[in-house]
C-alpha cells in the first residue's frame, strides 16, 4: 500500500544532511529561520559516515599500531597483534557519536528533520520520496532552498564498484578484516590516505596511477616526504599505468592496466580499491525542474553569496564546485542560511586551506610562490625544516618542512605548504595570518610555546625575513 | 576598551617606536578602534607638521 | 701549572648558552656586531641538556608506549617492553643532535665560542674561569654583557641533590633503569610530567604536595583533567604534605612528611625526585663587581629593553624573572641583541604563551577571566569541548576544551586557556590572535580544515559569538 501524497511547507528546505546540509540547517534554525533539513541516507554524510571521519579514524589507529611497533630506537620493543574487524567497530562507534551528535544539534536549533529523497517538482517544492517498499512520497513546498547532495565516488569504466571485489573508499573502510594484498587504483589524497592505513597494519599494497607521481595537483616538494615514506612502508607504485580491466582470479582478482604505448601489465591482489576522484550528486535530484542547470561536470554554478542562477534556491558543498572539502560545504551553508536570513554574509575568504592526513601529512593554504607570481606580487619565500626544530626531533617525526610566501614589498602573508609532523593543524595558524593581513614580521614577532613545531612557523617567517635563528638563512 | 593596552599588530607596535610616536596615543581606524600602520605613519606625519609648524614660528619667513 | 692569566676583548659579551643566551649571541652575531658567548657546561643550557628537550623526548616515548599499549578498544593488542636505558639514550641522541646544532649556528652567524665560568670583574669586564686543573682563567673586557645564566632547581632543606636517592629533574631525566617506584616531592608542573613519564612506564608513583591540588597557578578546571589522568595511572597523590627529612631504607628510602597539624607521614620507594622549583643563578657571577644588584629571589630587575641598571648590561631568561620558560628567554636574547645593535626592538608582546606536557597538555595565553576582569574588561567567554570535536574523537583523547576570553564590547581576543590534545600546539593561533588584535568575529569567519582540533578554536570563538554549530551555546 502507498501512503497517500501529503504535502507540507517550509520556509528553508535543506536537501542533504552532509557537513554542508547540516551546518546550513543547525546556522538557519539559530537565525530563527523555519527549516527542514532531508537525507536519504545518514546524517553527516559522506564526511562523517564514509569519508573524513572514518579515514581518520583508521589512520590515527594504524599509525599508533606502526609507531609503537617501528620504535625500537626509543627503547620500545612491541609484540603487536591488530583486529581489524575491532579497529572498524572502533570507528564506527566514533561515527555513530559524531553523527548522534549531529541529529542532536538539529533538533536543539529547531530543524525538522525529514527522513527520504528530493527530487525537485518545480522551483518551489520538491517530492521526498520515502525509503523502504510502500512508504510513499510527499510534496514539501518551500521558500527558499539549499541544495547539498555532495558527490560520490568515480567509477572506472569496467570497475563498478561491487564491494566485494572492486572497492570505493566507502566499502574499503569497512572491511572486516585486513585484506592480505590491495591494489588502489589513484594517488590521490583518498588513495595515498588509505594506502597509508592498509599499508601500516600488514596489506601488500600495490598503487597504480595514471599520472607520473603521487598526489597530482600538491607541489612535487610536499608529495616527495610521502612518497619517500611509502616506499619505506613497502608500497609498490606503479606510474603512467591506466586501469582497463579486471578479472577474479583464485581467491582474489587480477588487475590489467595499459600504459601509454599500450602495454599491459598484470597485477594481483585480494581486492582492488579505485579512487579516481568524485563527481557531484546532481543527476538524481530533477533540477531541470526547478530550472537550475549543470556544467559538463555536473557542478552547479554560484556566485559570492552560494546563490545559484535561481535567486532563492542555493548549492553549497561538493555539488557547487570544487574544492571538494568538507569545511567549505560548511562554511558555504553557514553563508547560505546566513544570506537567507539577510545577514551581510558572503564567500569573502581570503584562503582555503586544505589537509592531505598521508605520512606525513601535508597542510596548505593560499598560494604558491608560483601563483602569487602570476598574480603580480613579488613573492618572497621562508623555508624551514623539521629537522631543525626540537619538538620534531622529540617526536621522532623530523621529515618535512614549513613554507611561507608572502609579498616582499609589503611583507603580507600569502600562503604556505607545510608537509610534516601535524601539518594540518599547523596550517590554522597561517590560516588566520592571512586572513587577518599579518605580515612576516607579525609572525616572527609573535612569540610561540618552546619546545612546539608551531615554533617553526615563526622560525619560518623568520628565514623569509632573512633572520631565522635556528637555520641558515637565505 | 580600559586605558593602557592598544590593540595593534606587532609591525605596527614597531612602526611606531621606529618613527618616535607613543603609540597609546595614537587614534586606532581599525576595527573596533585597533590600531594600523596607517595610523602610526599619520600621527608619525602629523607630529612632524606640528615641529616644522613651531619651527615656523620662532622663525619666520 | 697555571697558564697565565690572558687577556681578550668583544664588543658584546654574552654569559650562557641556553635559549637566551645562545638566541642572543646568534642575533647579534646576524646583525654583524662582534659577539662572544661564554659557556661553562653544555651549549643549549637547561632547556636543551637536562629540560625542555629531554623531558619532552621522555613524554613523547612514554606516550607511545602506553597508548599502544592501552588501545584494545582499537583493536590494538601489544605486549610491551620497555627499555628505559635505551629510551635515555635515544633522548641522549635527540639533545646531542640539537646541542651540536647550537653550536654550529653560533660559529656559522661568527659567535666566537668561550669554554668556562664568567664571573664579573667590574662592569666592563670578566674574568673567564676555564674548566678543569690547571686551565687557567682569563680577563675579557666588553663594551656590552648580556647576562643568560639561568636557573638551578631549589634544593628543599633536608634533600640535598645527591644522584642516587634524591634526584632533580636532570638526574631522573637521565636514569638507566625505571626505578620501581619514586615519591615526587612538588606537583608543579615539572613534577607532574615526570610523574606521567615515569607512570607510563611502569613505576609507582607517589606525588606529595604542600598546596591542596594539582599545578598549582593554573585554574581549577584546567588541572582537573590532569588530576584525573593522573589518578587512572595509578598515580598516588598526597596534598597539604611537606616534605621534611628522608632515610635510607633497604634498597631504598622513606620520605618523612609533615601536614599542617604536625602529623608526620611516611612514604618509602626507590628515589624521591624533589621538583618544587627553580632559582636564578646569579649569586656565582660576582654580580656586586658589576654594580648590579638582584631582589629578594635572586632575580636581576630589566625594563623593557632587557637593560639592567647598568646601561650597557642586559639580563635575560630565567635571571630576569618569571615566567621562567625558554621561549621568553629566547625572545629576551632576540630583543637585547637588537637594542644593542640599534634597532627599535622592545619587549612589548602582548603575552607570553605556556605550555604544560602533561596528558592531557595544557596550554594558555594572555589573560584569564578573571584579569580581564580586574583589568577593566567587560569579559565574555567561549568554551568548546573535545568531546565535541570529530579530530579528538578520531585520536581516541577528546578530553578537556578550548576557552577563550574577549572583551565583549570591542570583541577583542585577550587570552585563551586550553587543556587536551595537542594543548601546546593550537594555543599558538591564539597567541597570534592576540598579537594581532584579532576579534572573535575574526576567528570564528577563518576557514579551519576538517578534520582538526584547531576547528575547536573557532567554533570556541564562535560560542562566544553565540552559535557555535557542534555545540550548544551560552
Ligand atoms: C574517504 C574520504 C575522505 C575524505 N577526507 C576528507 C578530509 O579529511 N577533509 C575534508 O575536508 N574532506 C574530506 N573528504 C571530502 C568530504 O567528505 C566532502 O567534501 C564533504 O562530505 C562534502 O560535504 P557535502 O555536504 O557537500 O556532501 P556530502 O557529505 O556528500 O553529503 C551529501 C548528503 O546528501 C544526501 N543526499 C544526496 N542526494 C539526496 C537527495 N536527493 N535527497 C536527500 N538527500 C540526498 C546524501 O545521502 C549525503 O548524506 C573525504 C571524502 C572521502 C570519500
Ligand atoms: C625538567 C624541565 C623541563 C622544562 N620544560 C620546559 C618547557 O617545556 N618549556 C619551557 O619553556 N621551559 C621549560 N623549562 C624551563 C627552561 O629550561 C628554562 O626556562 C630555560 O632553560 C631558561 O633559559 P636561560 O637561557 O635563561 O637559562 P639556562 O637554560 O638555564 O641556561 C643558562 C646557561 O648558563 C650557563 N652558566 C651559568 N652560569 C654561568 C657562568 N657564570 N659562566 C658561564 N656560563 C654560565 C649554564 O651552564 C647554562 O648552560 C624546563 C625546565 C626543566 C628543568
Amino acid at each position: 500500500m502507498v501512503v497517500g501524497d501529503i504535502s507540507t511547507g517550509t520556509d528553508v528546505l535543506v536537501i542533504g544532511a552532509g557537513p554542508g546540509g547540516y551546518v546550513a540547517a543547525i546556522r538557519a534554525g539559530q537565525l530563527g529561520l523555519d527549516v527542514t533539513l532531508v537525507e536519504k541516507d545518514a546524517y553527516g554524510g559522506t564526511c562523517l559516515n564514509y569519508g573524513c571521519i572514518p579515514s581518520k579514524a583508521m589512520i590515527t589507529a594504524s599509525d599508533l599500531a606502526y609507531d609503537a611497533n617501528n620504535a625500537e630506537d626509543m627503547g620500545i620493543y612491541t609484540k603487536l597483534d591488530v583486529n581489524y574487524g575491532e579497529m572498524v567497530e572502533w570507528k564506527d562507534g566514533v561515527v555513530s557519536q559524531l553523527t548522534g551528535g549531529v541529529e542532536k544539534l538539529c533538533k536543539a536549533n529547531g530543524v525538522s528533520l525529514m527522513e527520504g529523497r528530493a527530487e525537485f517538482a518545480d522551483d518551489k517544492s520538491v517530492r521526498v520520496v520515502h525509503g523502504g517498499e510502500g512508504q510513499g512520497s510527499e510534496t514539501v513546498e518551500f521558500e527558499q532552498a539549499i541544495i547539498s547532495t555532495g558527490s560520490r565516488a568515480i567509477e572506472v569504466p569496467g570497475f563498478e564498484f561491487d564491494g566485494e571485489h572492486i572497492l570505493s573508499s566507502r566499502e574499503a573502510l569497512a572491511l572486516d578484516d585486513v585484506p592480505e594484498s590491495i591494489v588502489i587504483v589513484g594517488a590521490g589524497y583518498i588513495g595515498m590516505e588509505l594506502a597509508g592505513v592498509f599499508a601500516k597494519i600488514g596489506s601488500d599494497v600495490t598503487v597504480i596511477e595514471m599520472l607520473d607521481s603521487v598526489l597530482p595537483g600538491y607541489e612535487d616538494d610536499l608529495a616527495r616526504p610521502v612518497k619517500k615514506k611509502a616506499d619505506e612502508l613497502g608500497i609498490d607504485f606503479h606510474f603512467g599505468q591506466a586501469a582497463k580491466e579486471w578479472e577474479e582470479s583464485g581467491d582474489g582478482i587480477t588487475v590489467m592496466t595499459e600504459n601509454e604505448d599500450g602495454e599491459v601489465s598484470e597485477f594481483g591482489a585480494e581486492k582492488a580499491l579505485v579512487a579516481v576522484g568524485r563527481q557531484p550528486v546532481t543527476d538524481t535530484l530533477e533540477l531541470e525542474n526547478a530550472g537550475i542547470e549543470t556544467d559538463e561536470k555536473g557542478f552547479i554554478q554560484t556566485d559570492d553569496r552560494a546563490r545559484t542562477e535561481k535567486e532563492h534556491i542555493f548549492a553549497i558543498g561538493d555539488v557547487a564546485g570544487e574544492p571538494m572539502l568538507a569545511h567549505k560545504a560548511s562554511k558555504e551553508g553557514q553563508v547560505a542560511a546566513e544570506v537567507i536570513a539577510g545577514e551581510p554574509s558572503a564567500l569573502d575568504y581570503q584562503a582555503m586551506p586544505a589537509a592531505v592526513f598521508t605520512d606525513p601529512e601535508i597542510g596548505t593554504v593560499g598560494m604558491t610562490e608560483e601563483e602569487a607570481e602570476s598574480q603580480g606580487f613579488e613573492p618572497v619565500v621562508g623555508k624551514f625544516p623539521f629537522q631543525a626544530s626540537g619538538r620534531a626531533l622529540t617526536t621522532g617525526h623530523a621529515e618535512g618542512f614549513v613554507r611561507i610566501v608572502a609579498d616582499e614589498p609589503s611583507g603580507f602573508v600569502l600562503g604556505a605548504q607545510i608537509v610534516g609532523p601535524e601539518a594540518s593543524e599547523l596550517i590554522a595558524e597561517l590560516g588566520l595570518a592571512i586572513e587577518m593581513g599579518a605580515t612576516l614580521e607579525d609572525l616572527a614577532a609573535t612569540v610561540h610555546t618552546h619546545p612546539t613545531l608551531s615554533e617553526a612557523v615563526m622560525e619560518c617567517a623568520e628565514n623569509a625575513l632573512g633572520h631565522a635563528i635556528h637555520t641558515l638563512n637565505r | 576598551t580600559p586605558e593602557g593596552r592598544v590593540f595593534a599588530a606587532p609591525s605596527a607596535r614597531r612602526l611606531a617606536r621606529e618613527l618616535g610616536v607613543d603609540i597609546a596615543t595614537v587614534e586606532g581606524t581599525g576595527p573596533s578602534g585597533r590600531v594600523t600602520e596607517h595610523d602610526v605613519r599619520t600621527a608619525a606625519e602629523s607630529t612632524t607638521d606640528e615641529v616644522e609648524q613651531e619651527t615656523d614660528e620662532v622663525q619666520p619667513d
